[in-house]
């Protein structure tokens, strides 16, 4: 069984097919990972005993793997009678899941702050929202471009996750191709090579946008 | 909640009676009283960890108060509460600029008029212009606060405060950051403001500041208010020996 | 030194299985179980080779796992199929079994074929991924919309029970382990049901057998040998029997060479 | 079987989950160091070759790795345990990631550290040793604990490689208990028993950075 | 690389000529030359960005020139060296006092002495402890620096540079990043420090501090030494309208 490589590239366009599950998966959980993360940041500095309940579910998600997340939303939520189609079962998840995550680089970011620019906006009688969005928010954003960029990465590198409960997502689909023909090395070689490709162009992006922030505002 | 405040005179725009403040077990203030009538100009020095800032931050709830009470214009402060009107009515200038980074100079100051008051956004730009002229940086008005100087920095917070049109302006070390050619630029706005009759309390140590334009001079220690008067007598013949201390301090290290 | 030398000479032999009752699976006492673990002990044990050892994989990591050489053999239940008889040396065959759906109790969506489910788009189908089922029920018209694959056997009976497809399918032998389990409730097995038809017009069938390595194919005749022999003297209707197989289940006597090359 | 049976069954794969982490960490901790110090040290194409290490580590989706080095290597001679894979796939991508945390807090040191160890004459391999990294490893000791539950967590994929850990035992039990329920709620409190403790451990880690330091550093 | 510089001399301590600096495009440094005499006591002032930290970091070597010479006590500084040698010679105290926050006070004052002198620990401590009580903080030594007040803290960072026994100290701005009242520990034990006999060169703004010890004022502007004089002739009648005009507005933001 040697690596094929005539084989390997016959099988690309195949592969290519799955792409946009991957994608799509990817960029709705990463939107949803900060929506959610931002929220639960947000939601636990809003008083004392929000503090602790958000704290706990941030924890809770961060102390448990994905793939036990999602075999949960997956087959345990139906009993409950909630049965969720399985993309959208599949982004749910990775979107709590690293929402635990993001919500840890939301609070860095947020600490990272000048205590003086919520002084300022208070003493300006800006509501506390107005202060999140219009004065914190923005300056967040520029302090956290890196770690943020890492998660998408990561979010990107969890979509084969989704293989389990039956997403047709990439690495599925090479693992369809390897069943049908029996060889494992140039499916899996063929989806590793273009994650790698993914995640580095995204990481390039994200450094990118990072200089650019940082040249725009450079203190 | 005005217990211990008398009954409110339209001719004060501050009143604090029987402020104690505590952050976790250190008290760092002390039963202050203090009022201030509209158009007076105070300055309040002390040495550092006196509870100046504290003070001061007190007065438009950005800290609260355990005891006492703080009537701005006649409005009781409630504590705890976010007490937008009254800190729409105080403007405050800060020892670091707090300018937001990400905003331009116009957009600092047109923000808050925006959101917080509700101007319509060109009514917001005209009067934010009107106050960067007054503070001479209105030719800066489009660059980001990083691109400034920091005494620019400081007269655009200053405008920035202005904008809200407060009826009393509060000063906490604004020239203290600065280098010592910039400190020069932010003074002479500020006695500018203060030629016009603006309401303000200003920390700071800058006693030719101090001596020009104060109508009455604190000094506070450990919380305190030591030592109360008007410039001519602090400066010539402070009563108490603290205060005696502190100007022989400050006054030394520079020789003219 | 070859797998057939070393097997003889260290009286173990490694088999990979999928944990799959009642193909290979380890019992609660740690022991190796199932039909194909049985049958490879009762011939190899004559043998001096004492000791059977496990390895568990996912079903899908069956093949590169003895390609890889993590395991002497795999004893799961793995048909022959001529694309598989490229990457490995299959024994002769020892079963034959027919595909079986598994629905929820009373069949309430009356389902009787593969065919059936690709006639309604609204029904779901769910099947282990790499499973001859899966590709079966695909042969047989079962659009990829409403196909869902999943990693493991319980993946796929979780999917049942949960109500997220409206049927499975397993060979039936899998299938009636499934539904005489105490512990699940609520499925049966759809009866009759009718698997993929051929271009001959008959209903395509599986025939389960041990893999060895290709380069192992001195190893994989010793076990030609004494499975004929096992046929012959009964031994191996005990360990069908044993396993809950009935004797329609047994495999006629014919070649792995036939099934490779796609005659039957 | 009931739920606390469920559970004690899940956690006779501790031992093998225990292992692969402790293993992983004996890969992961020393990649860590001399990456994250070698990038933030070289220049041009050295350090080009150290960050493509670090993103072939970091950026490849580790259920790929795992089934590569697994089940593809031997064809090439290379034959490793499935203990040694997984501690080897599993360390090196925890590693890839803790390099950047090293590299972050080395960067975040303020220089007037350096130049004062400079100018009181000290070599820049004691100024390394003696000054930056005391302060960086308790800078990031928080990044540091999130790894090792990232760690605890990719456990979770070694059944893949025929490893008995939690995961797989609670396979396992599904295979003799069809009670997907139990299960998988059994799994989620597993994981959770075990990765909890430490990220208590890690916010303590980070309270005390925080106060020690008089300020929060933002990683 | 010693074109360009006169044959050693004994009684110099440090020896700067012809040093130009660039970052990036922009020169830092233009052409400057600069000679201190073994105990003499230097001020370098100016306004912001006109080069006085990049020349004293130039002097032990924490930047390096693109041209000129420098030779301490009689040594040539090698450009992108690592000058062990030069760097023990010459202490140095930053602005931002730069303490290492994991080492308590004695161990900040020792750390270098045994790792770079070779000194035996019990050695170290000895001067350590000799030094800090020079400075008034020997109580403190237990102390992490974070726990010290910042007039503390630049007192420990001074006993720091003095346990290496340099011939020479330089301070760049060492109290300005002070509260009014620590700023006079500070001068105090520079005062005392150089009635010592000890070599200075000190960038700092406190003119008061630069009128009672220094020997030399060294004024600076865009990159080049514009005026060199006695404090007594640099106060009373800069020779340059750039310094006259730097005095006035520094000076000017005072009253006394
Ligand atoms: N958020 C806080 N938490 C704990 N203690 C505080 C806090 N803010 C101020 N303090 C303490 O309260 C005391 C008074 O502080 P304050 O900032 O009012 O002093 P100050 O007179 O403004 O001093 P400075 O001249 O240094 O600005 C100080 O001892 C300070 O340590
Ligand atoms: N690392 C650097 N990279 C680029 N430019 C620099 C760097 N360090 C200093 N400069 C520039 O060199 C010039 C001189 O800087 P320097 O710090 O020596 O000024 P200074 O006289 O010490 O000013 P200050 O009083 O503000 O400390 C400034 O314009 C500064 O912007
Ligand atoms: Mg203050
Ligand atoms: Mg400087």
């Amino acid at each position: 069984m040697d690596f094929n490589h005539a084989f390997a590239i016959e099988i690309v366009p195949t592969i290519l097919q799955a792409l946009h599950t991957t994608l799509l998966v990817a960029v709705l959980s990463s939107i949803g990972a900060a929506a959610i993360g931002f929220t639960l940041e947000v939601t636990r500095r809003s008083g004392r005993l929000a503090g602790y309940a958000m704290r706990f579910v941030i924890d809770f998600i961060r102390s448990t793997p994905v793939l036990a997340q999602l075999y949960f939303l997956f087959f345990v939520l139906p009993f409950y009678g909630i049965t969720l189609p399985a993309m959208v079962v599949g982004v749910l998840g990775l979107s709590i899941y690293y929402s635990g995550y993001l919500a840890e680089v939301f609070k860095a970011g947020i600490d990272a702050i000048h205590r003086g620019q919520w002084d300022a906006a208070k003493a300006l009688g800006l509501s506390g929202f107005d202060t999140i969005i219009f004065v914190i928010a923005p300056q967040m954003l520029r302090n956290i471009a890196a770690p943020m960029g890492n998660y998408f990465v990561s979010v990107l590198k969890a979509t084969p996750y989704l293989a389990v409960i039956a997403v047709p997502e990439m690495l599925g689909s090479g693992f369809d191709i390897a069943s049908d023909t029996f060889r494992y090395a140039e499916p899996l070689v063929v989806v590793g090579i273009i994650f790698l490709f993914l995640a580095i162009s995204i990481a390039q992006l994200v450094r990118l946008l990072e200089t650019r922030l940082n040249a725009a505002h450079n203190r | 909640m005005t217990e211990g405040l008398p009954p409110a005179d339209q001719n004060l725009a501050v009143e604090a009676s029987g402020l104690c403040k505590w952050f976790k077990k250190f008290q760092a203030l002390r039963d202050v009283d203090l009022q201030v009538r509209r158009g007076e100009r105070i300055v309040i020095c002390g040495p550092s960890g006196s509870g100046k800032s504290t003070l001061i931050r007190c007065l438009n709830g950005l800290e609260t108060c355990q005891q006492g009470q703080i009537r701005v214009n006649g409005r009781a402060l409630a504590p705890g509460k976010n007490n937008l009107e009254i800190r729409r009515s105080i403007g405050m200038v800060f020892q670091s600029f707090n300018l937001f980074p990400h905003l331009s100079v116009l957009q600092n100051c047109t923000l808050a008029q925006v959101r917080a008051q509700k101007r319509s956004k060109e009514e917001a730009v005209e009067i934010a212009r009107h106050y960067l002229a007054r503070v001479k940086i209105i030719d800066q008005a489009g660059k980001f606060p990083s691109q400034l100087s920091g005494g620019q920095q400081q007269r655009a917070a200053i405008a920035r405060a202005l904008c809200m049109k407060p009826g009393t302006m509060l000063f906490d070390e604004p020239t203290s950051a600065l280098d010592p050619e910039m400190i020069k630029e932010v003074l002479d706005v500020m006695v500018s403001l203060a030629e016009d009759g603006m309401t303000m309390i200003c920390v700071t140590h800058e006693m030719g500041f101090a001596r020009k334009v104060a109508d009455r001079i604190i000094f506070m220690d450990e919380g305190r208010i030591v030592e109360e008067a008007p410039p001519e007598i602090f400066f010539s013949s402070p009563q108490t020996r603290r205060a005696q201390l502190f100007l022989d301090q400050i006054l030394s290290s520079d020789v003219h | 030194e070859t797998t057939r030398e070393r097997v003889l000479s260290e009286k173990t032999i490694v088999i990979g299985v999928h944990n799959k009752a009642p193909w290979g699976y380890r019992d609660q006492n740690g022991n190796p179980a199932g039909f194909h673990p049985d049958l490879v002990r009762a011939i190899f044990e004559p043998l001096g080779v004492t000791k059977v050892e496990l390895v568990i994989a996912d079903f899908g990591a069956l093949i590169p796992g003895l390609v890889a050489s993590r395991f002497d053999a795999i004893a799961s239940g793995l048909y022959i199929t001529p694309k598989r008889c490229e990457l490995v040396a299959f024994s002769n065959p020892d079963l034959r079994l027919a595909d079986a759906a598994l629905v929820a109790a009373g069949n309430p969506k009356g389902i009787k074929s593969y065919s059936d489910i690709a006639a309604n788009e609204d029904l779901k189908f769910g099947a282990t991924r790499g499973s001859v089922q899966g590709k079966n029920a695909a042969a047989a018209g079962i659009p990829e919309s409403q196909m869902l694959l999943f990693q493991n056997t319980e993946s796929t009976i979780a999917a049942l029970t949960s109500g997220r497809v409206d049927a499975i399918a397993f060979s039936a032998a899998t299938a009636s382990k499934v539904v005489s389990d105490p512990n699940i409730d609520g499925i049966e097995r759809a009866s009759p049901f009718t698997g993929l038809i051929l271009g001959n017009g008959k209903e395509k069938v599986g025939h389960s057998a041990v893999a060895f390595r290709q380069n192992d194919e001195d190893l994989r005749d010793l076990y030609n040998e004494r499975l004929a022999e096992l046929r012959a003297d009964g031994t191996f209707d005990l360990i069908m029997e044993k396993n809950g197989f009935s004797k329609m289940e047994k495999a006629p006597d014919i070649s792995f060479s036939q099934l490779c090359s796609g005659e039957l | 079987m009931s739920f606390p049976e469920i559970l004690v069954g899940i956690f006779e794969g501790f031992r093998i989950t225990a292992a692969v982490v402790f293993y992983g960490l004996l890969f992961a901790v020393p990649f860590a160091l001399v990456f994250g110090i070698l990038q933030h040290f070289t220049r041009g194409i050295l350090r080009f070759l150290v960050t493509a290490v670090i993103e072939f580590w970091r950026s490849s989706p580790v259920i790929i790795l795992l089934f590569v080095f697994y089940y593809a290597l031997p064809i090439f001679g290379v034959v490793m345990s499935a203990m040694t894979v997984s501690a080897l796939v599993l360390g090196l991508n925890i590693g890839g990631y803790g390099s950047q945390a090293v590299r972050a807090a080395l960067q975040a040191l303020d220089p007037g550290q350096v130049e004062a160890g400079l100018a009181l004459g000290l070599r820049r391999s004691r100024i390394l040793l003696l000054i930056e990294l005391p302060q960086a490893i308790a800078m990031m000791m928080p990044t540091l604990m999130n790894l090792v539950i990232q760690l605890v967590k990719g456990t979770a994929l070694v059944s893949l490689v025929t490893l008995g850990d939690m995961t797989f035992r609670a396979k396992e039990i599904a295979q003799i208990e069809y009670n997907p329920v139990g299960i998988y709620s059994g799994l989620l409190l597993a994981y959770f028993i075990v990765c909890y403790p430490v990220t208590v451990i890690g916010r303590w880690l980070e309270r005390r950075v925080g106060v020690g330091e008089g300020q929060a550093h933002g990683l």
